[in-house]
């Protein structure tokens, strides 16, 4: 009955979804801010990427809630999990050719996601992709040897700097010049690497942020409970 | 011939999303899903969205597949021939 | 249009041939009897999409693609070492 | 024979939600809930882009001599950044709720966590009116 119920639902659910597709237009949007942002963003914020100054500049307050959204998400899962008493898994090594290729890599994606984060208002990527990418960076080595561990303390401090980096700058742009997380250093010349203001102090913080974040994240749940029960 | 690239692409993307639920194995479906997230991504570039896709890749394929595998290793689900979806692997 | 410029016959070339390796992928993917085969399959199936982004950067005349197509082949090797670490640790 | 670009782009989205949320009514594995999860969050996202999608128009971002040209809406792709980084987070969170709840019943079967989840829920409430307990705990 339950399933009959569901599949019923599921017709009714794509039968609602295509009748409202069909009237959408491809390819021809409204664009009501959008055409906005396009005429006003490249002098506004000085960014050649628009989807960044969308995201730190007009939307700046938004991805301060993302950010508290993940942090959030990241203390409940450890709080979640801290009932159980954690130690490091004991299985063996990788062999010759993960433990060679996670040294070889290391570096390789340190470089990788700097670059994409100091090149998120000129090239696509940003402070979430880097960031990412750092975490996987450091998550690898514990790939292919289990037993380690990160220092869990340093990841806590890199975080909370980078966040409360983030609040400091908002708020500096709020004393100065009157609005919350308005970038307000010189724009500079579109498309050089210093240039459009705060926007890559911004992302960097984020970057430090998110990357800190999802390595510890991952660190705790590449731990496993003892069996004492 | 250009819709036809893109007919692959949904065909593969569709293909994987329901072999991600009916799937036996567990280890299977998690990388059933990380290929909806390899077809999503191109399918972003054809809509001219670089920074859509870059995040979707970074997370769908890295950052996603890393927590869903130590999520089944701490589930202690990977062994290769589970028999059946709901059975209990001790 | 999708794709701004005229196609020429190299490019119909490189479409029918990604095409042709996406589908047989594919194909391994939905006949995989083993669970490696499967993995096996999603990871020629990245190395073709990156290939496919590669290509696009090409026709849609514009290099930012190809940061994408760089970060991506980095992130799907570590996504596929991570499954093939599982399937090894459970065969012990 | 080949059916055009955007009913082709639409299907696409539509059966990506409609899978996802089918594998959210219809499976019986907590896991596999997780995982049409995040097919449903992909459909979304993909039907988001989709809607700012513009013909003729290059990708949101200034390149080559910066002239201004037609762009697709950058509006939609900020907001399906975001959505993309919110999901992962949820991701992990409901990651870690699964392994807690196989920590305390042993199983992953959605109607047998439900019943046992009643029946201690049943035992609490019983517990908490029986007269004199509560004196006890305080």
């Amino acid at each position: 009955m339950y399933q009959f119920a569901s599949f019923v639902f599921l017709l009714g659910f794509l039968f609602l979804i295509s009748v409202i597709t069909g009237f959408l237009p491809l390819g021809e949007p409204p664009m009501l801010v959008g055409q906005v942002i396009q005429n006003n963003a490249a002098s506004e914020t000085g960014a050649s990427n628009f989807v960044t100054s969308v995201v730190l500049g007009y939307r700046g307050i938004d991805t301060l809630g993302e950010l508290s959204i993940l942090f959030a998400a990241a203390t409940a899962g450890s709080l979640v999990l801290s009932g159980l008493k954690q130690k490091s898994i004991e299985s063996g090594d990788a062999g010759f050719l993960v433990k060679s290729a996670s040294e070889l890599f290391f570096p390789l994606l340190i470089v990788v996601g700097l670059y994409i984060v100091l090149h998120g208002h000129l090239t696509p990527g940003g402070g979430f992709q880097g960031g990412v990418i750092l975490a996987a960076a450091f998550f690898l080595p514990l790939l292919a040897k289990p037993s380690k561990s990160i220092n869990s303390l340093a990841l806590g401090l890199i975080e909370g700097l980078s966040g409360a980096a983030f609040i400091i700058i908002g708020l500096i742009a709020l004393f100065n010049e009157g609005a919350f997380l308005k970038p307000f250093f010189e724009n500079g010349e579109l498309g050089s690497l210093i240039s459009s203001g705060t926007l890559p102090l911004l992302y960097i913080a984020v970057g430090l942020k998110v990357g800190a974040e999802l390595a510890s994240l991952l660190n705790l749940l590449n731990q496993e409970e003892v069996n004492d029960s | 011939m250009i819709e036809a690239f893109v007919l692959i692409l949904v065909i593969i993307m569709l293909a994987a999303a329901l072999s991600a639920l009916l799937l036996d194995n567990l280890i299977a479906a998690t990388a059933s899903a990380s290929a909806v997230s390899i077809a999503l991504a191109t399918i972003f570039i054809i809509l001219r969205a670089p920074d859509v896709a870059m995040t979707e890749a970074v997370v769908g394929t890295g950052l996603s597949s890393l927590i869903l595998v130590l999520g089944l290793k701490r589930l202690k689900l990977w062994q290769l021939d589970t028999q059946s979806d709901n059975e209990e692997v001790k | 249009m999708i794709f701004p410029n005229e196609l020429n016959l190299a490019d119909l070339v490189v479409i029918g041939l990604l095409s042709a390796g996406l589908l047989l992928s594919l194909l391994r993917f939905w006949l995989g009897p083993s669970t490696p085969d499967r993995i096996i399959a999603v990871d020629t199936l990245s190395v073709l999409i990156t290939a496919s982004m590669v290509a696009m950067s090409l026709w849609f005349d514009n290099q930012i693609y190809l940061d994408v197509a760089l970060v991506y082949v980095v992130l799907a090797f570590i996504g596929v070492i991570a499954l093939a670490r599982l399937i090894e640790r459970g065969n012990q | 024979m080949i059916p055009d670009i955007s009913s082709i782009l639409f299907s696409g989205a539509i059966g990506l939600l409609v899978i996802g949320v089918g594998g959210l009514l219809l499976s019986n594995n907590a896991y596999r809930v997780l995982l049409a999860l995040v097919i449903a969050e992909a459909g979304a996202n993909l039907m988001l882009v989709i809607a700012g999608y513009r013909w003729d128009a290059i990708a949101p971002i200034l390149t080559g001599d910066f002239t201004p040209q037609p762009m697709v809406d950058p509006v939609p792709q900020a907001m399906v950044l975001t959505a993309i980084v919110i999901g992962v987070g949820v991701q992990a969170l409901a990651l870690t709720l699964i392994i807690r709840v196989k920590k305390a019943y042993g199983t992953l079967n959605m109607v047998e966590i439900k019943k046992r989840m009643e029946m201690d829920f049943d035992r609490l409430s019983q517990e908490a009116n029986q007269p004199g307990k509560l004196e006890d705990n305080s």
